[in-house]
């Protein structure tokens, strides 16, 4: 009856939905052993260059998804804080304490940096939420959307005054060349970046999982009004997690622009649709599946540009924005997130 | 007499949690019938089943002799199933015709081309269509509004053009979801004529959900009464009322009562 | 323009019959028309070169060009309420559609039909008119495409697809050169020159901006009354339901997926034929014109006229392609001779334009020309209607 | 203790309440009756400060608390069970109950809390590393009870804990609710299932389409022809 034709409707949907992931996984696997076959030491090198991307963006994907789970809002100008962070790096290290060598001095001031660049995104990425989205927090969603779009395009008009329309080039404090393990070469700064990164996504769980605001984090991405009868300050919980986002970014900012040594204006732009595709693979609001996502991306992403069958970097964008929309259509959940239905 | 929208056996889990439990009634031709029960019964979510908007795990919906279970919301819609909202759900930037015009989208004809063109049969098929959006209004007490935005009326007025906004789909069944919420009992009293009205005029069937008491024994035929996703009774407001069961789970037995 | 602007802006305090704002319309644009064809060489130097530098007929044309495109947008994101972020995307189709089928770019083949360029050039030339139908076929074919599995998704799900297509699009453009052999885009070079357009046996060069300024206004014109029409039939009403309220829509018999892809169909089609348009404006497609910056400037010139007002759209269409194109280049260097200064007006356009967007948003959601008054006039139409229909 | 006078609410521009005035004194259970829709959920929404009055005053302990956010009521003292639970649901009732204690810093007074509420609902002790979304209504209409007592409230506010449970678990949390407050805490009410309610109220209000109808005594009203008729369809 018409009943059972729904479900079996249902049921088919869910087959050729596997069917297509599985093919998808299929051919991914096949491209990656055709590869490893005609160059093994190439491909580690290259894996690890996606891995090292992988953490980047997972830092910036952990923006995305803080705020996304808190306040059910794309953040979209999150990008752009990222390429601030790089230029305020690159100027707080080469122009103010004038650090362009691989020296202990050096080393002081990119410690330094660091710090002053996750107050300067956090404190950036509070004031938005104050001035900007906190007013729109019962608005249709359409407004606050497009308040963030607006929000990243002022973000990228401060990075083009300050930094010019043109890329620039930076000389990094991190130590060059690399540690051989077997026949691979593992390079310093890729090394530092994880050094960075893993003690601070460590901090970062703690801080979510143990710690008082943390679980107020948590109860408001719950149920923000219940959350207020429990004493919970909403508004400086949420203000809190922007915070938070805002000092990821500018860790990330800080890293590229040490490891690549560029900046540019538009580089939030790029990094941050990257980053929020995989956030958006892990499953969005999920701190786990964001950095699971990111390092898939940076891998795929990785491996694409750099393997000697691959699409090449030109079509690196695409690849990327495929699997988005791809995954949108067949798996819009992510990875680990689950499906929420309207309540009526 | 025979009915006209029929719920057998539905049942309806979330999650594991069953919100409805093996609950069938039916709907009479002309007639009007209540589903009173407490807070949290099951009811809004039974209604959500009838609409389509939910899926039952299992059991069958059947309308005018055929069945609408598999169905997609406006499907069951245009086939004649129309509701309001417990709490108002109006178009509210647009006025209060067009509010009502929405819901002859389905019997309108005009093709994206006519429209652009503006081709004598689309003209004509809007002008009938205003008109009858406007004779809608009038029926429900609201003529005067007609070129009001729907944000701008009054409590009461919202929740009339959201009758004359289902009444739009030239329905055969009419739910409505406590529509004399935040109403004074005179108001109620005027409702329950209206109710009545709506019927008798329309020939439209009618199932309520409402939680005034005064109003449900007065304006319906038969009650069924849900309790935790079940149906524990079903009769005449008299039966109803003396049902201990009833009683028991609905009005309140007054725990500790002769303290 | 700024003649146009000022007496559109009386217009609205004196409701109109469709007839006479068609016919205001056109003597608008005949005005302007004769005015650069015939009167413009005997203008004082002054004049002139004032209009040099503030209203240059190329900027007239190209902001009708956004004109276009700011409508169909304001049908996807005004009337439906689907945050489109990726409308470059259809842009781009729409002048490469111009690109293969009026130019020597696909020089293995000649095929002629309608179009004036000599016989003997090889490529596809196919007449403007055409070339514009299979523009915005083609866009309106990717609408559907990517519409179809991506708008059941939640909105802000939806308008990050859409801006994952808006990035791949232009990107396979620029890398078109070769794929798998085949020369898609010509890459980075782009294709240029487009041929001119045909009209009543005259040819069209680069030049004859008058003319093509009235090609473009009819088109405009066209776009208007489109979307005038369906927004009051009951497509445009079953958009603006979605909108306010999916749920409620859908239970009023609006089937969801089909109007939501009508929207977007329609979209993309003006999007499509928007490119075709530019493509012949500035005489050739250009890989790295289409970038984000599109998409946005046109949102902002639908939110700034206020999402779903037709005639608030076109004004903020207008105004912000001038400021765009002219204003802000105009504006700048006569500030900066009369203060000496040296700053780079142009460059603060990423701070305009986004800060339009927050500040609409925050205090003037319903944009500069609020909807309420345009409603009121046209009910004064429809009090006419049904006084003529015997009440 | 509590005293609201002359209170309004609006959303936009609907009135939810019409100039309301009531009184808790300290000790009571006082309960808030009516049909739905007469604006019983929207006062208590006001007095924990999630909704902003229009007009009016909301005085606790000789303070004006209208206009407070809704974490600083709650320091005031007034803990609020709200309608449909809403309790958290990816979380255990463990973490849900120290939710409840968010403002306390005494561990050992947190510690003898939970204790306490775990006496008074023992099913919770036997989910207690459960998440609470996965628990019955019932049970999760306990736990919104249990947190709202973590937070050491001087009032406590009810708001329709019966909504749909098992006359069985109604009897369970009407007799609880007249434990708590034997305990020594202030009560106000909101129930649709306006017998029980009185019965174990001292005092009753009658809202009605915003504004209030009748007051009284929970015994008079229990009896009052008026109240049977609205509540039991005459």
């Amino acid at each position: 009856m018409a009943n059972t034709s729904y479900k079996a409707r249902q049921a088919r949907r869910v087959i050729i939905e596997r069917t297509f992931g599985l093919a998808i996984l299929a051919l991914m696997s096949f491209w990656l052993v055709a590869n490893l076959f005609k160059a093994p030491s190439q491909f580690a090198e290259v894996a690890l260059i996606g891995l090292s991307n992988g953490i980047l963006y997972a830092l910036i994907a952990l923006g995305y998804t803080l705020v996304y789970g808190i306040i059910e809002l794309i953040n979209f100008a999150h990008g752009d804080l990222f390429m601030l962070g790089g230029l305020f790096s690159a100027h707080f290290i080469a122009l103010w304490f004038h650090q362009t060598k691989s020296s202990p001095m050096g080393w002081l001031v990119f410690f330094l940096a660091l710090i002053s660049v996750m107050i300067f995104c956090a404190g950036i990425n509070v004031f938005i939420e104050r001035f900007a989205y906190r007013r729109l927090r019962r608005a249709p969603k359409l407004a606050p959307l497009i308040t963030a779009v607006g929000v990243s395009f002022m973000i990228q008009f401060v990075g083009l005054r300050w930094n010019g329309s043109g890329q620039k080039t930076w000389n990094s404090v991190l130590p060059a060349g690399h540690a051989m393990l077997g026949s691979v070469k593992l390079p310093f700064t890729t090394l530092i970046s994880f050094a960075v990164t893993i003690p601070i996504l460590a901090a970062l769980t703690f801080i979510v999982t143990k710690t008082r605001q943390g679980k107020a984090m948590r109860a408001t991405a719950q149920d923000q009004d219940a959350s207020r009868l429990m004493g919970i300050n909403v508004n400086r919980t949420i203000a809190f997690t922007f915070a938070l986002g805002g000092s990821l970014a500018g860790v990330a900012g800080l890293l590229f622009q040490q490891t690549r040594g560029l900046t540019s204006y538009n580089l939030g732009y790029q990094l941050g649709l990257i980053a929020f595709t995989s956030a958006v693979l892990g499953g969005i609001g999920n701190l786990q599946g964001a950095v699971l996502g990111a390092i898939l991306i940076g891998l795929i992403q990785g491996l694409n540009d750099g393997l000697p069958i691959g699409l090449g970097q030109q079509w690196s964008q695409t690849v990327v924005f495929s699997i988005l929309i791809l995954l949108m259509v067949f798996k819009p959940a992510g990875l680990l997130g689950k499906q929420v239905t309207e309540k009526v | 007499m025979s009915s006209i929208l029929s719920a057998e056996n539905i049942t309806v889990e979330f999650g594991g949690l069953v919100a409805v439990n093996d609950v069938s009634f039916d709907i009479p031709e002309k007639g009007i019938v209540s589903l009173i029960g407490p807070n949290g019964a099951g009811k809004t979510t039974f209604f959500n089943i009838l609409t389509g908007l939910y899926k039952p795990t299992s059991g069958h919906v059947m309308y005018d002799g055929s069945e609408i279970t598999a169905l997609t919301p406006h499907k069951i819609a245009s086939a004649g199933v129309a509701r309001t909202f417990q709490n108002i759900r109006l178009f509210g930037s647009m006025t209060a015709e067009e509010n009502v015009m929405v819901a002859m989208h389905s019997h309108l004809k005009a093709s994206l081309s006519a429209t652009i063109l503006g081709l004598p049969s689309q003209r004509r098929e809007e002008k009938a269509a205003r008109e009858e959006a406007r004779a809608l209004l009038e029926f429900v007490g609201i003529g005067k509004t007609a070129n009001e935005f729907a944000r701008n009326l009054s409590y009461g007025d919202q929740r009339r053009l959201e009758v004359a906004r289902a009444l739009a789909l030239r329905p055969k069944v009419l739910l409505l979801d406590e529509p004399t919420a935040g109403m004074n009992p005179q108001e109620s009293a005027v409702f329950v004529e209206f109710v009545h009205r709506i019927r008798d005029e329309k020939g439209i069937s009618i199932l309520l959900i409402e939680h005034d008491m005064a109003v449900v024994m007065k304006v319906s035929e038969r009650i069924t009464v849900l309790d935790r996703g079940e149906k524990i009774a079903e009769g005449t407001p008299a039966e109803i009322k003396s049902n201990p069961r009833v009683i028991e789970a609905y009005l309140g037995k007054g725990v500790g009562a002769g303290h | 323009m700024a003649i146009s602007l000022k007496r559109k802006n009386k217009k609205q305090k004196n409701p109109a019959s469709a007839r006479q704002w068609a016919i205001s319309l056109t003597v608008i644009s005949i005005g302007i028309w004769a005015f650069f064809t015939y009167l413009f060489d005997k203008t004082p130097d002054a004049v002139q070169s004032w209009f040099q530098v503030w209203m240059p007929p190329s900027t007239i044309n190209e902001s009708l060009v956004w004109v276009i495109c700011a409508l169909g947008l304001n049908i996807v994101v005004g009337y439906a309420g689907l945050l489109d972020l990726g409308f470059v995307a259809f842009w781009a189709f729409g002048g490469y559609a111009a690109g293969w089928f009026m130019s020597g770019f696909f020089n293995q083949v000649n095929i002629h039909f309608g179009s004036m360029s000599a016989k003997t050039i090889p490529g596809i030339h196919l007449s403007f008119w055409l070339v514009m139908i299979i523009a915005a076929l083609i866009a309106g074919f990717f609408g559907i495409i990517i519409g179809a599995p991506t708008l059941r998704l939640k909105s802000d799900y939806l308008a990050l697809v859409t801006l994952g297509f808006g990035e791949i699009i232009p990107q396979v453009f620029t890398n078109g050169e070769n794929i798998g052999g085949f020369n898609l885009s010509n890459g980075t070079k782009g294709i240029s020159p487009v041929d001119a357009i045909g009209v009543f046996g005259k040819r069209l060069g680069p030049f004859d901006l008058g003319w093509k300024f009235l090609i473009y206004f009819f088109l405009a014109a066209c776009m208007v009354f489109v979307s005038l029409r369906i927004r009051g039939g009951r497509l445009g009403r079953a958009w603006l339901a979605i909108r306010e309220d999916e749920l409620a829509a859908s239970m009023m018999g609006v089937p969801l997926m089909r109007t939501k892809l009508t929207a977007y169909a329609v979209g993309a089609f003006s999007g499509g034929i928007g490119g075709a348009v530019y493509a012949t404006h500035v005489n050739g497609i250009f890989a790295e014109r289409f970038n984000f910056s599109i998409s946005i400037i046109l949102l902002a010139m639908v939110v700034l006229g206020g999402m779903g007002n037709v005639w608030g759209v076109i004004i903020g269409a207008l105004l912000m392609a001038w400021i765009n194109a002219t204003g802000l280049p105009a504006i700048g260097d006569t500030f900066n001779n009369t203060f000496h200064t040296e700053i780079n007006f142009p460059s603060y356009n990423f701070l305009l334009f986004g800060g339009i967007l927050v500040l609409m948003m925050l205090f003037k959601r319903d944009g500069l020309l609020p909807e309420a008054r345009l409603k009121m006039i046209s009910h004064e139409n429809d009090d006419e209607a049904s006084n003529t229909g015997g009440h | 203790m509590l005293k609201i006078d002359n209170l309004e609410v609006a959303y936009g521009n609907i009135k939810a309440i019409k100039g309301i005035s009531l009184e808790v004194n300290e000790g009571e259970i006082v309960t808030l009756i009516g049909s739905n829709g007469a604006g019983k959920s929207t006062t208590l929404r006001a007095i924990s400060g999630l909704l902003k009055p229009r007009g009016g005053s909301i005085t606790f302990m000789g303070e004006r608390i209208d206009g407070l956010e809704g974490h600083d009521v709650v320091k005031k003292g007034i803990c609020h069970s709200p309608e449909g639970r809403r309790i958290f649901p990816r979380m255990t009732v463990e973490e849900n109950l120290d939710l409840g204690a968010f403002l306390r810093n005494d561990k050992e007074g947190i510690a003898a809390d939970k204790e306490r509420v775990l006496e008074l609902f023992p099913r919770l002790r036997e989910r207690i590393t459960q998440k609470a979304g996965t628990m019955s209504g019932g049970e999760q209409q306990m736990l919104a009870v249990a947190r709202a007592l973590m937070g050491q409230p001087k009032l406590l506010i009810l708001d329709e804990p019966s909504m749909g449970l098992a006359p069985v678990l109604v009897d369970l949390i009407f007799e609880t609710i007249q434990k708590i407050n034997q305990q020594g805490t202030t009560i106000l009410l909101v129930e649709q299932n306006a017998l029980a309610a009185l019965s174990v109220a001292k005092r009753a209000y009658v809202l009605e389409s915003g504004i209030i109808k009748m007051s009284g005594n929970a015994k008079d009203l229990q009896s009052d022809p008026e109240v049977t008729k609205a509540y039991l369809g005459g």
